[in-house]
């Protein structure tokens, strides 16, 4: 039967999730965008709250729970504290999540471990390329064999590359179908180049080059036909909507919050039917894609083919980010246009989503 | 009970049994009745009495309900059909809504049980705005007098959905609204069920409308149309405080009519858009235009991007409906969510059925088609039922714990 | 230099225009569109003023005036009065202009005098096409040589067909590129089948099978490789676009005016910041779109190309239009739709603009 | 004089040469200063003083002048080459223009005289808002108390625009808005020019922002800051009347300088949006993406739709300013027109840059281009000299003739 209530269990991770973002995320959001870091700290006390470990298999020390519903509430949560943030925090999971659905038991066994460690070890994948109108689900990075293993050649880029990691997920076009790969950072013929971008500051990314890269046979992921690659993606799509969705509440919020604060000509500004339709507009749009969200997330919990939910969701979150951040900064007026208030900083985050691909996971 | 999108079996097997009805008997009545615009559709009106009222025969499925969000469904697939013969359906409607939550046991009897009934048809109305008074309920001029055991009206009400049918077909009712004291404002208007046929309610015309022409939009007159003291709805005693206050029975119940009626009227809405959409992508499939979900932007064709926007954008205005719907079955107030779900749906829609006529060329433009007639009646949802603007204002005074004094 | 003001003669025409469009158009508007014709008063009362007779050569008894920017002046106050009544009044120029600018010398004498006569004549183009992403530059309709003339197999639609007209401009493609033909209505294998649309229903309106209709070699404007219909085609789209504008600015002036006069909770809706933003919206863009259109007109009568400059204009004309009438009929709320006031028909009619090609000439 | 859309040929002069301006000695820095924010751009300043000023030489062709027009050429032409280090130019500025409009003949003198000299370069500017105030400038709390010939001024200004340079280089000035009556609410707004080095002037800090980094926006705080009596501009007198009655020349001389600026304002944001929109349709085509102007709408690619409709709209916006400025040029009053275009142009090219970093994908992005930049620097065109809403607030009163009264 239809209904939109998170469970109880459902409700208590959001909460919990939502009072780390508030206390721990959000304070330090200025800060690491500023400083073009993430913050250890705030990477060392997520992992401690296990919400990449809840997601890994129970065989190799994690929760076992990989429900995708559950996933893009946390999400969704993670980003309204910071967007850089969120992605530096789940990117775990971009390692972690494909293996635990679609590894190999040698693969999980290997890499898995890892993650459900003491210290915080981030993960990355590479799907995203550069060069105009470029096709994630069609990589033009290729894959040949060699003799008992494969090498690759191609370029990436907004890969997320945190200190301490040492593998990515690369896709690559193979005869068999598009595939992705499992890279150790330091392969010969791989080169990493740090990245500046408008947005995610927080969060250190590289174009990747592979040039004759090397890996063995058991890098690769079952290729399923392409299906794999294609069931990465839909979920990564899904994660990156609930993201969006954060991003535009969290301006949403704070635009409601200096309305009702900040006078003008003797009252709060929010009494202006100007400001208070703004305000409006800007719930309903969210609500809207947040629902969209789940229904992508509860098609890909079922199983079943969610390409076009994934894609009407994140054409919703995506557009929806990027209208109610630029209208928060509107209502903030010149206050908005200073980065001493957040909503420039999630516009620019937000109008990221018109690119970002595999930077998040469920 | 956790997040689902998962229609239950009951709500599966209403879809499909009105989506037949909307298929099989009201489409191919759209045309006809669009044009007559004044006509009686006789068959559509016999036929749904007949075969609609009762829902699907064996509605036994053990397990879960959907309740309110099934009702919405049921909108949304006869508005599919056509809006217009949605609106003739022979309900008690908003007036019977008003007499559900306001009326007394002895009321609700007298009034609802004929549309149970095995009679001819009855409708229900609603009659609020007047010529003068727009959303502003406040400057309603109608009066009723208290003269002996009798209220005397006076006054006149346009844009009754339905005005026509509900004051001519006996067993009908008009719920009229009315000032008892006009120096108490709001605190003064009392709604009074004026029955079919009363003497001094008549019909004053019928709307030419953009859309929905089928629909039955009348004005309607009263000249001293006395109704007797027991069809007031709720108590007689006027409080001189502002709108909305604690006991002011008679407006609250009708403004929760209103939380309840705008998750269907925007489901309606949905179903019109819908219809637009299912059609255009009917359409453009018979004409080999691909349509792909996972192709970058830069090498997505523009109707690509319309289809999947529109897709997108119908499907968040049917969950914000479903939401609003859901929040009833859990007895949760949901004022927000029922205006955010109406101010969404309204706007949705027209935009959707709008760029289907655009999307499918002189084709769409033309009356051989369907689809001009739909981004007519769409538009008809970021009106009644509180404009857009009206929904918006709902919104704001609510994310901004406003009263209507502070945000106005 | 720079300047937006017009000559004190087009100010002339622009009032009288204008005061034609009050006085005789727009009381006739609601009226025409209910009963589905246009008011063959006002199509002779307009005759009479000598709006299309202005434009042929004066070798032919016309005024000479080809300025296309006086053409969008006049039409966009006509539209303002009505469009579909517009359409009807400028119809004579769907022949008569054509041949004025590009016909032979033949043609010229031939048809054009017909269109100074004491009595109202029509004309009417052909040149959209049914069936889906038809482009009225690429016509499917083809005309062969046959012997010494041409033999004509196609089909069109909103093709504008006012009574008493004998002529028809049809677009076709031949060997030398796509050209126009001076068809008679009565020709054999035309067949005309009444449209019934969802605006401009005061302007009759056909559906054209042509099979295997003759005309003679003088029948063809000369094609110069295309050019002459892709001129034409423009032409069309900066009168289709400054007709736009008309509608918008009528609808826009119909909400302010309602705005002001309505009254709800004590004062006047415009004095709602929703209302008057919206107000204020409209009129930015109507303006701005007139602006393109003028700009348009201007590089038509330059001379140069201005394939860009009417693709343009039309594009924000189209929108326009749409947006505006569609924001009026909200202003009016009940009222907006209603029969008894205009944006609904202004809505209507603006709608058509997605469609609508060579319904006007300039 | 016709409707004409051909630039005059002193105007077409100055398009090409502060155009090659903005190529060679703007672009270059682009990227630089805005890293580095606050940094002072010493090589782009010089510059301009030696060779910007006065305009390319030989200015001299006969026939009409283009008059705003041409100014709004200028503005558009930098901003196309950097919005920052155009705001960066020595210049009076928005400060100059109130000593202008309000000052007398010796102020003018006074004040005016360096931008024109053979010295180091010098900036003026104007502090109206304070951190408490936004929109409203009636509630202005800098103080202004007259003690013997000189006036102390007490308060903090936000958000000027090369306050910081104005405020340290010999030679500048700041016009303060500061009242010298609170109870008389804005007929007690007077202007002041305190000219660099002042004492009692110091910076309070330089905003960080999203986009014009390398443009000086400045908080200045005035500590007993003493200006001799001869500074005040306009009339001393306090007129104990609504805002903007007649004679209360201090205000209505600022108001005026909107006027006049906001066309500028309006080609600057259009520069940006051309940067942008042109640089799109240069990588597009380098990549071989076809972009037509005659194509049905259903056969159109969405980012072919893109770029039509971002020229458009770009091209409306330039239109509007250029109708602005034009009817300065014939002695108009252009309050609605200059603030029609305004609005237009500050939204269209926060749109359109948006739009461009989207269709350019990873690379639109990514710091490696200066696409990301101008969507940065596009945004403040909707903010400041009057935001979006201030905009549509003054279009709404102008068609609605309303009062600030009627429709606040």
């Amino acid at each position: 039967m239809i209904d939109f209530e998170p469970t109880e269990e459902q409700q208590l991770i959001i909460e919990t999730v939502h009072q780390f973002a508030s206390q721990e995320i959000r304070p330090r959001a200025r800060e690491c965008d500023e400083s073009h870091e993430p913050s250890q700290e705030v990477l060392q006390l997520a992992h401690e709250l296990g919400l990449v470990a809840n997601a890994i298999d129970e065989a190799h020390g994690g929760g076992g729970e990989l429900s995708a519903l559950t996933g893009v509430l946390v999400a969704e949560e993670l980003a309204w504290g910071d967007l850089a943030l969120a992605l530096a925090i789940l990117s775990p999971a971009q390692i972690a999540l494909p293996l635990s659905l679609y590894g190999t038991q040698d693969q999980k066994t290997r890499y898995l471990g890892a993650f459900t460690e003491d210290a915080f070890r981030p993960g990355s994948m590479a799907c995203l390329e550069p060069g105009y109108g470029a096709n994630p689900f069609e990589p033009r990075t290729r894959a040949r064999r060699n003799g008992s293993g494969w090498v690759i050649d191609g370029a990436k880029c907004l890969v997320g590359w945190l200190p301490g990691g040492d593998t990515v997920l690369v896709s690559a076009a193979t005869e068999a179908g598009a595939g992705a790969f499992l890279v150790p950072r330091d392969a010969p013929g791989l080169r990493a180049t740090p990245e500046r971008n408008l947005g995610i500051q927080a969060l250190p990314s590289v174009e990747l080059e592979l040039s004759g890269v090397e890996v063995p046979e058991a890098a690769l992921l079952p290729v399923a036909g392409g299906a794999t690659l294609r069931a990465l993606l839909q979920r990564s799509r899904v994660a990156l909507a609930a993201s969006a969705v954060g991003v535009a509440r969290a301006a949403y919020e704070i635009a409601l919050g200096y309305a009702k604060e900040r006078e003008a000509f003797g009252a709060p500004i929010a009494t202006k039917q100007a400001i208070a339709f703004k305000l409006a507009d800007m719930v309903i749009e969210v609500d809207g894609a947040r629902l969209l969200t789940w229904e992508a997330a509860w098609q890909l919990d079922r199983g079943g083919d969610a390409t076009r939910e994934a894609c009407l969701a994140l054409q919703q979150a995506r557009r929806v980010s990027l209208e109610v951040s630029d209208a928060a900064v509107q209502i903030l007026g010149g206050h908005g246009y200073t980065r001493e208030y957040l909503p420039e900083q999630q516009l620019r985050n937000a109008r990221g989503f018109a690119c970002f691909e595999a930077l998040a996971m469920v | 009970m956790p997040i689902s999108f998962d229609l239950a079996p009951n709500s599966q097997k209403a879809r499909d049994y009105f989506h037949e009805m909307a298929r099989s008997q009201m489409r191919p009545l759209s045309r006809r009745y669009d044009d007559e615009e004044h006509g009686f559709p006789t068959e559509w009106v016999d036929y749904y009495w007949r075969e609609g009222r009762e829902g699907p025969p064996d509605m036994d499925i053990p397990g879960p309900s959907d309740g309110f969000v099934q009702v919405c469904i049921q909108a949304e697939e006869l508005c599919w059909g056509d809006a217009a013969l949605y609106l003739r359906i022979p309900s008690p409607a908003l007036g019977g809504s008003a007499v559900a939550s306001a009326g007394t046991q002895e009321q609700r009897e007298r009034f609802l049980t004929p549309f149970r009934g095995e009679g001819a048809p009855v409708w229900g109305a609603m009659a609020i705005t007047e010529p003068g008074a727009g959303s502003d309920t406040a400057a309603i001029q109608t009066s009723a007098e208290l003269d002996g055991d009798e209220y005397v009206l006076n006054g006149t009400k346009i844009f009754c959905t339905s005005g026509e049918a509900a004051s001519q077909h006996e067993g009908g009712f008009v719920v009229v609204w009315a000032t008892v004291d006009r120096s108490a404002g709001r605190g003064g208007i009392k709604a009074f069920v004026v029955p079919a046929g009363t003497p001094g309610m008549r019909l004053g015309g019928l709307e030419k409308k953009l859309g929905i022409r089928a629909s039955d939009t009348a004005t309607l007159v009263f000249e001293n149309c006395r109704v007797p003291r027991a069809n007031l709805l709720g108590s007689a005693e006027v409080k001189k405080k502002k709108a909305g206050s604690p006991g002011d029975k008679g407006f609250k119940g009708a403004m929760a009519t209103f939380d309840a009626s705008r998750p269907i009227v925007a489901a309606m809405a949905v179903g019109v858009g819908r219809a637009a959409l299912d059609f255009t992508l009917e359409m453009l499939e018979a004409e080999g235009v691909p349509l792909r979900y996972d192709a970058p932007l830069q090498t997505q064709s523009a109707v690509e991007r319309d289809l999947i926007e529109m897709q997108a954008e119908l499907q968040a205005a049917r969950l914000l409906t479903w939401r609003a719907a859901a929040m009833m079955n859990r007895g949760r107030p949901n004022s927000l969510e029922a205006s955010i779900a109406k101010a969404k749906a309204g706007l949705v829609v027209t935009r959707i059925t709008q760029k289907a006529v655009e999307i499918l060329g002189p084709a769409g433009y033309s009356k051989k088609l369907l689809v001009e007639k739909w981004m007519r009646d769409a538009k008809i949802s970021d009106i009644y039922e509180g404009t857009q603007q009206i929904n918006q204002l709902i919104v704001a005074r609510r994310i901004l714990e406003y009263s209507s004094s502070m945000l106005r």
